[in-house]
């Protein structure tokens, strides 16, 4: 089994694909710069697809599967190992990660192809699949640290990817500032962690907190710290504000790491982490309160943006806020499954829209498109399957996934009505914002100047991904369709062991059958649960917003503004997002700005440090001042010195020789 | 009295090495500060002689042999350099050569 | 008498430094009338005739004048150098003959002193070239002290070109060394013992290199040493007038003179010490009639001269040249005895040789032309030396891998 | 009064002698020869010190030629007496008195140094093995360093002919 036992080839691929780019794409060709950086993500690919075969044939007494490659670093009982570990959630975000990463790469090669610093963009993006894979293999919370990090590094670099636009700049800085502020959160929940239980190993810690009770308190506390690293990273409320500003960077970075990969890290890590947290019901209860409202939130925030990206940006936010949610009402398997489903999606959304922005010649604003139906045909209908997918439209992919959430939200072991609600409600303004985002778009009369922009069909190579994962949207959910439709809960039933195998005795039956042991099901009348689950409220909020938006953009379309006109002040306030950002500055960036400017800056640094280092310097000035004077440049006096040292060191050893001698 | 003492011959090359490097320190001429050093090696080469003698061991002539050598090999390379110097600056004497300061 | 028995070295030294010094100047002296008679003849001319017969008396007469002429010094001289330059000069070309061993260190007195050599050190031949190579000091003195351009000139030449000239003149050497295993002289010789093919130059015994080439670069490099034709540039009369002695007169002028032949004369001993066998006869030792060639060559001489001296001859020359054929017939009479013949044997061959050799330096003073200095010099580098270390290369090669061993 | 020790005190007192005029001499050709004085003195003590392969070589290189090559410069250069510059009283009033102590100090204490026991019966002729054994050494033992002070001179070759290259 090669793979298996050499995961670090896995991450190796696309390493050197990255060092290589970035050492010497400079002075290649395009093309040069495509075969590295999609070869390295297509062997990548490729492993992972042969470390499926091979992890397909191992017994489940060997999972995870954990290589330990080197000792990284050892200071008395903290050690930490360079390990890397397999098992079922891996496999999944592997899949979907290189999956999803691979498309997007050749995406990529046509939508960059006019812009500069074509090798960097590459390389960073290779250098975030690194990061990303090491994230989701990582065998102890400090490798997992290292690829957190380092995702976060690459979201800035790539952010910034324009960095000549100081918007973008910006954008970059405050996404590394604010994912900061949780990543602190997160490394003092590794160090609660390592002083709890003396390890930063999952197994070592899963085991122990299966084995011997800690208290609740400090599983909370360890559980919370960790959840603000995941609260920053996949912008979650209050730390939301980085994504959509995130948005300034190019659309593939946008539809990889900002919809499918990195932002669902914190899902992943909450998910890894299953064991703590679901010994700490607070926690357990903050994660889904965050979620929820999360959810619910930036729904609304989505309502009125025009801006195609950003509109995306704020359902990423809610759909994260559903996967949260998820994991917060103790349904991991529903998260992680909502988190493969939503990579498709979303990655179709925003390369969907990377392609009308394309089409239009760089435009993002929706309100200066419209009509594009019949120009760009592939792209409309592969973004039309995205949308009916996330709007949860029963047969598609988004359907299956929010449906187990919002089940497990109302019906699970730790369902909550508002809870339950607010996803509801939120499922309901998902649909109308998607497509009151398609009608914008697509339908209507065209509000952009015919004569300058000429819309065309993106190339081949963009279009080829756009339709693998339309591809995907629509029959990636099947296979965890529940017996209701028929289908087997095939994803719940391959990730169980994950969530069971340290989950809390005793489980209550819901949360076993969540778990998913099937036959707790099949108690109740198919037939009469196939109609609920159909006309579930999912379902009926979703055709609802669908309605209402063909209401108010296509049956008369001048309604909007009479709406917006009619209740000014919560249009206004929602379409500047609640302040939010302006809250931010005032509360927050102002008062840090002042301090630092003239506290630490003019007072400290000016006034203390450079106060020390310019007066030893001048210090050290005047001495040469007068040292200079022995320094006469005239050999003969130095040979003076010499002959002063010379003597100096005789007498010495002449002294040192005596007393040997006595 | 037929025998010489290894101290004489120890006393001699000392007194010839603080000779030179009396010369070292005094002379002003760059050429002559050379033959100084010259003459320090030779000293150098006179205790060398005196102790393989005094131990019976040929390793001391060894080294004065590397001695000299050294000593050609520096002979050569300073004597360009003096060339040069006295070509680039009409001058041998080292107090107008100072540019060692910075 | 106790003086001697105790310190016999010394006393025996003195005396063979005596009569070694008076030898020596009569051969410097007749050197001088030999090259001049040749020459001459080479030019078909008599050469000096009239002081004596065949101007046998011209070095006296020569010598008289250098000793009685005015010193002439310029003013503005570094005085001190001025005088000790030619000093040095002459001291130091005398000084290295003194290791030359003229005969085989069997014959021996005073509690076994050889009589042939004054001076036996472990590696004379070092010692040899320590002391030539110090000669190059009275040249350049010479030339600086005597404060004035032509001088100066000469002395900066002639110093460059003994110092080029020394380094292949050495290296030529080594190959001997080389094959002999020693820097003794003695025992150099004692290695060609044999007939004259075991001469180090052919070679041709105990797997020995032939030095044919080594001895080639050591003439060239040998005659540029002592600065004659055709290296003669310090003392190139149509360029610096006269070189480094351009400014000296009379007797300080003779030293000079004379301190370059016996320079010659000193590589021309070492020329036949290293490649013709020193005072090895060129015949096997079984031949014991060759213990008569001395003394039979010198009354041949004799006869000569007495037929010379009947038919040729008149008034003082007659005299002055029966003078010297009776004594060429006591010579050779003594030399016919057999105890003093065995002695005479090996300074008899070593002579010979020398004199050879030397005619050789005349007769190419009488034929070749003068080079040019750049010629001179790319010629010791580029060449000679190359030439040389070639040698030494191929010679070490040879005896390593022990070539030319038969069985 | 033996020979050897006449000849040793001949000797050094030549040597001390020379380098005095080392020291006295103005004139930079005087300085010169009093060296040369001080090596040929020095290379008779080598004998003395039954070590004549070292006193040949102490001639032919030292004495034959990098002093001739000295005195070649001083005439290449034409280099007068020394000018009268003196800028570093440091040299005068530190250099020259720290000068004069280490003469006698190095003499006080060498004569009363252990090394000081013993003494040298001096002969004119060496001990018959001594070349060969200083040439094994030379060839066996220290062949690196040989080979290595071989590499030296080359280098020192090459580094003169850069410096005495016509600038271009």
């Amino acid at each position: 089994m090669p793979i298996l036992h050499h995961l670090w080839i896995i991450l190796a691929l696309p390493l050197a694909g990255s060092a290589v780019n970035g050492l010497f794409g400079k002075r290649w060709s395009q093309p040069a710069v495509n075969s590295v950086a999609v070869g390295s993500v297509t062997l990548g690919l490729l492993s992972v697809f042969e470390l499926v075969r091979e992890f397909s044939q191992l017994s489940p007494d060997q999972l995870p599967f954990v290589g330990n490659y080197f000792t990284w670093m050892v200071a008395g009982p903290f050690r930490v190992d360079f390990a890397l570990q397999v098992d079922q959630l891996t496999l999944v975000m592997l899949l979907v990660v290189s999956f999803v990463g691979w498309l997007i790469h050749i995406y990529s090669t046509g939508y960059m192809a006019h812009e500069g610093g074509y090798y960097r963009f590459f390389s960073y993006l290779n250098l975030f699949m690194f990061f990303m894979l090491t994230l989701v293999m990582a065998a102890n919370l400090i490798v997992m640290f290292v690829g957190w990090e380092g995702v976060g590094l690459c979201s800035y670099l790539l952010i910034g990817f324009w960095f000549l636009k100081k918007s973008a700049a910006d954008a970059g800085k405050k996404a590394f500032i604010t994912t900061r502020i949780g990543d602190y959160g997160f490394t003092v929940g590794v160090l609660l962690t390592f002083a709890t239980f003396g390890s930063i190993d999952f197994g070592t810690i899963f085991k122990s907190v299966a084995s011997n009770p800690i208290s609740e308190t400090t599983l909370t506390a360890i559980s919370i710290l960790l959840f603000t690293g995941a609260v920053g990273k996949s912008a979650q409320l209050p730390l939301y504000v980085w994504l959509p500003d995130a948005m300034e960077g190019p659309t593939p970075v946008s539809a990889l790491i900002h919809a499918a990969t990195m932002v669902t890290a914190g899902v992943y890590m909450v998910a890894r982490m299953n064991p703590l947290f679901s010994r700490a019901p607070m926690a357990m209860l903050v994660v889904a309160i965050v979620g929820a409202i999360t959810a619910f939130y930036s729904a609304t925030i989505g309502l009125l943006q025009t801006d195609i990206k950003r509109v995306l940006a704020y359902s990423t936010v809610s759909q994260l806020g559903y996967m949260f949610l998820a994991c917060g009402v103790g349904s991991y398997s529903a998260g992680i499954f909502h988190l493969m489903t939503h990579a498709f999606f979303k990655a179709l959304l925003f390369l969907a829209a990377g392609s009308v922005i394309h089409a239009v010649g760089g435009e993002q604003d929706m309100m200066k498109m419209g009509g594009l139906r019949q120009k760009i045909p592939i792209t409309y209908w592969t973004m039309l399957i995205a949308t009916l997918a996330i709007a949860g439209i029963p047969g598609f992919a988004g359907f299956f996934s929010k449906d187990e959430i919002l089940e497990a939200a109302g019906a699970g072991p730790r369902a909550n009505f508002l809870l339950w609600l607010l996803g509801i409600v939120g499922a309901g303004l998902t649909s109308f914002y998607m497509f009151r985002l398609i009608f914008l778009t697509f339908f209507g009369t065209p509000r952009y100047d015919e004569q300058h922009v000429h819309v065309h069909e993106s190339p081949r190579n963009m279009t080829i991904p756009l339709t693998i994962l339309a591809f995907c949207s629509i029959f990636g959910g099947w296979f965890a369709a529940p017996h209701l439709v028929g289908g087997t809960e095939y994803f719940q039933r391959f990730l169980a062991p994950v969530f069971s195998m340290y989950a809390p005795q005793p489980t209550t039956p819901q949360a076993a059958s969540l778990a998913g042991n099937p036959e707790s099901g099949m108690a109740h009348n198919p037939a009469l649960e196939l109609a609920h689950a159909i006309l579930s409220w999912p379902v009926g909020v979703a055709i609802a917003g669908f309605l209402l938006a063909w209401w108010l953009y296509i049956r008369n379309p001048d309604a909007p503004k009479r709406l917006a006109a009619s209740v000014r002040g919560l249009y206004s306030l929602v379409f500047h997002k609640y302040y939010v950002d302006e809250i931010y500055s005032a509360l927050i960036v102002r008062p840090l700005l002042w301090i630092s400017t003239n506290v630490f800056w003019h007072a400290i640094d000016e006034g203390l440090i450079d106060g020390v280092v310019n007066g030893s310097a001048r210090a050290a000035r005047a001495a040469g001042g007068r040292a200079r004077e022995l320094q006469s440049g005239n050999t003969r006096s130095y040979a003076s010195w010499v002959l002063v040292g010379v003597l100096g060191f005789t007498v010495l050893l002449l002294a040192l020789y005596l007393r040997g001698a006595q | 009295m037929s025998v010489v003492p290894i101290s004489y011959y120890l006393v001699l090359s000392g007194v010839l090495f603080g000779l030179g490097v009396i010369a070292f320190v005094y002379k002003r001429n760059v050429i002559t500060i050379f033959m100084s050093i010259e003459l320090m090696l030779n000293a150098v080469n006179l205790a060398f002689v005196t102790f393989a003698r005094a131990h019976n061991q040929v390793d001391g002539l060894v080294f004065v042999f590397f001695v000299i050598v050294v000593a050609a090999a520096e002979a050569a390379v300073g004597l360009a350099v003096v060339i040069m110097l006295s070509q680039n600056r009409q001058s041998l004497s080292i107090e107008r050569i100072n540019h060692l300061k910075l | 008498m106790e003086f001697i028995s105790q310190h016999p070295v010394l006393v025996a030294s003195i005396i063979k430094i005596a009569v070694l010094l008076v030898l020596l100047m009569t051969a410097l002296a007749y050197l001088t009338w030999l090259e001049r008679k040749v020459i001459a003849h080479i030019q078909s001319r008599w050469g000096p005739y009239y002081v004596g017969a065949h101007g046998l008396l011209q070095p006296l007469a020569d010598g008289l004048k250098f000793l009685f002429k005015e010193d002439i010094a310029p003013p503005v001289t570094d005085r001190l150098l001025y005088t000790l330059a030619p000093f040095i000069a002459f001291a130091l070309a005398l000084t290295a003959i003194a290791l030359i061993p003229f005969g085989p260190p069997s014959v021996a007195f005073l509690h076994g002193q050889a009589v042939f050599s004054v001076a036996d050190v472990g590696v004379s031949l070092l010692m040899v070239f320590a002391i030539t190579s110090m000669g190059v000091y009275g040249v350049a003195l010479a030339g600086w002290s005597s404060n004035s351009k032509y001088p100066l000139m000469g002395g900066l030449r002639s110093s460059a070109q003994m110092i080029s000239y020394e380094v292949a003149l050495t290296m030529s050497v080594v190959g001997v060394v080389l094959v002999a295993g020693t820097l003794n002289f003695n025992e150099i010789i004692g290695g060609q013992s044999g007939p004259f093919w075991h001469w180090n130059i052919f070679g041709i015994h105990q797997g020995g290199f032939p030095q044919i080439i080594g001895f080639l670069c050591y003439l060239t490099a040998a005659i540029a040493e002592t600065n004659r034709v055709p290296f003669d540039l310090p003392e190139a009369e149509t360029e610096l007038v006269a070189g480094f002695h351009t400014e000296y007169s009379s007797f300080k002028f003779a030293m000079f003179f004379m301190a370059e032949y016996a320079n010659m004369i000193t590589v021309s001993c070492l020329a036949t010490i290293l490649f013709f066998g020193g005072w090895l006869s060129p015949f096997p030792d079984s031949w014991t009639w060759q213990e008569f060639l001395p003394g039979a060559g010198l009354v041949l001489l004799g006869i000569y001269c007495a037929y010379d001296t009947v038919t040729e001859m008149r008034g003082m020359a007659r005299i002055q040249l029966a003078v010297v054929t009776l004594l060429c017939f006591g010579a050779g009479l003594i030399c016919l005895l057999p105890a003093v013949a065995a002695v005479i044997l090996g300074p008899f061959w070593f002579v010979t040789k020398i004199l050879i050799i030397l005619f050789f330096y005349i007769w190419m003073r009488g034929t070749l032309p003068r080079f040019r200095y750049d010629q001179l010099m790319s010629f010791g580098w580029k060449l000679l030396l190359p030439v040389s270390l070639a040698n030494l290369v191929v010679t070490a090669a040879w005896l390593a891998f022990g070539w030319g061993k038969h069985g | 009064m033996s020979v050897p020790f006449l000849l040793f005190f001949v000797c050094g007192v030549l040597a001390v002698t020379g380098a005095l005029l080392l020291i006295w001499a103005k004139e930079p050709i005087h300085s010169a020869l009093s060296l040369v004085l001080v090596m040929v003195s020095l290379a008779v003590l080598y004998l003395l010190l039954g070590a004549p392969f070292i006193a040949a070589i102490q001639i032919i290189v030292y004495a034959g030629a990098i002093m001739v090559l000295f005195v070649f410069v001083i005439m290449l250069l034409n280099a007068g007496a020394e000018e009268h510059t003196d800028f570093s009283r440091l040299a005068k009033y530190i250099g020259l008195p720290l000068g004069v102590i280490l003469i006698f100090w190095a003499a006080y204490w060498l004569l009363r140094s252990p090394a000081g026991g013993g003494g040298v019966t001096g002969g004119l002729i060496a001990g018959p093995d001594s070349t060969q054994r200083l040439s094994k050494q030379l060839f066996q033992q220290f062949l690196f360093p040989f080979e290595a002070t071989s590499i030296l001179i080359l280098i020192a070759i090459l580094g003169a002919l850069v410096l005495a290259r016509k600038q271009e």
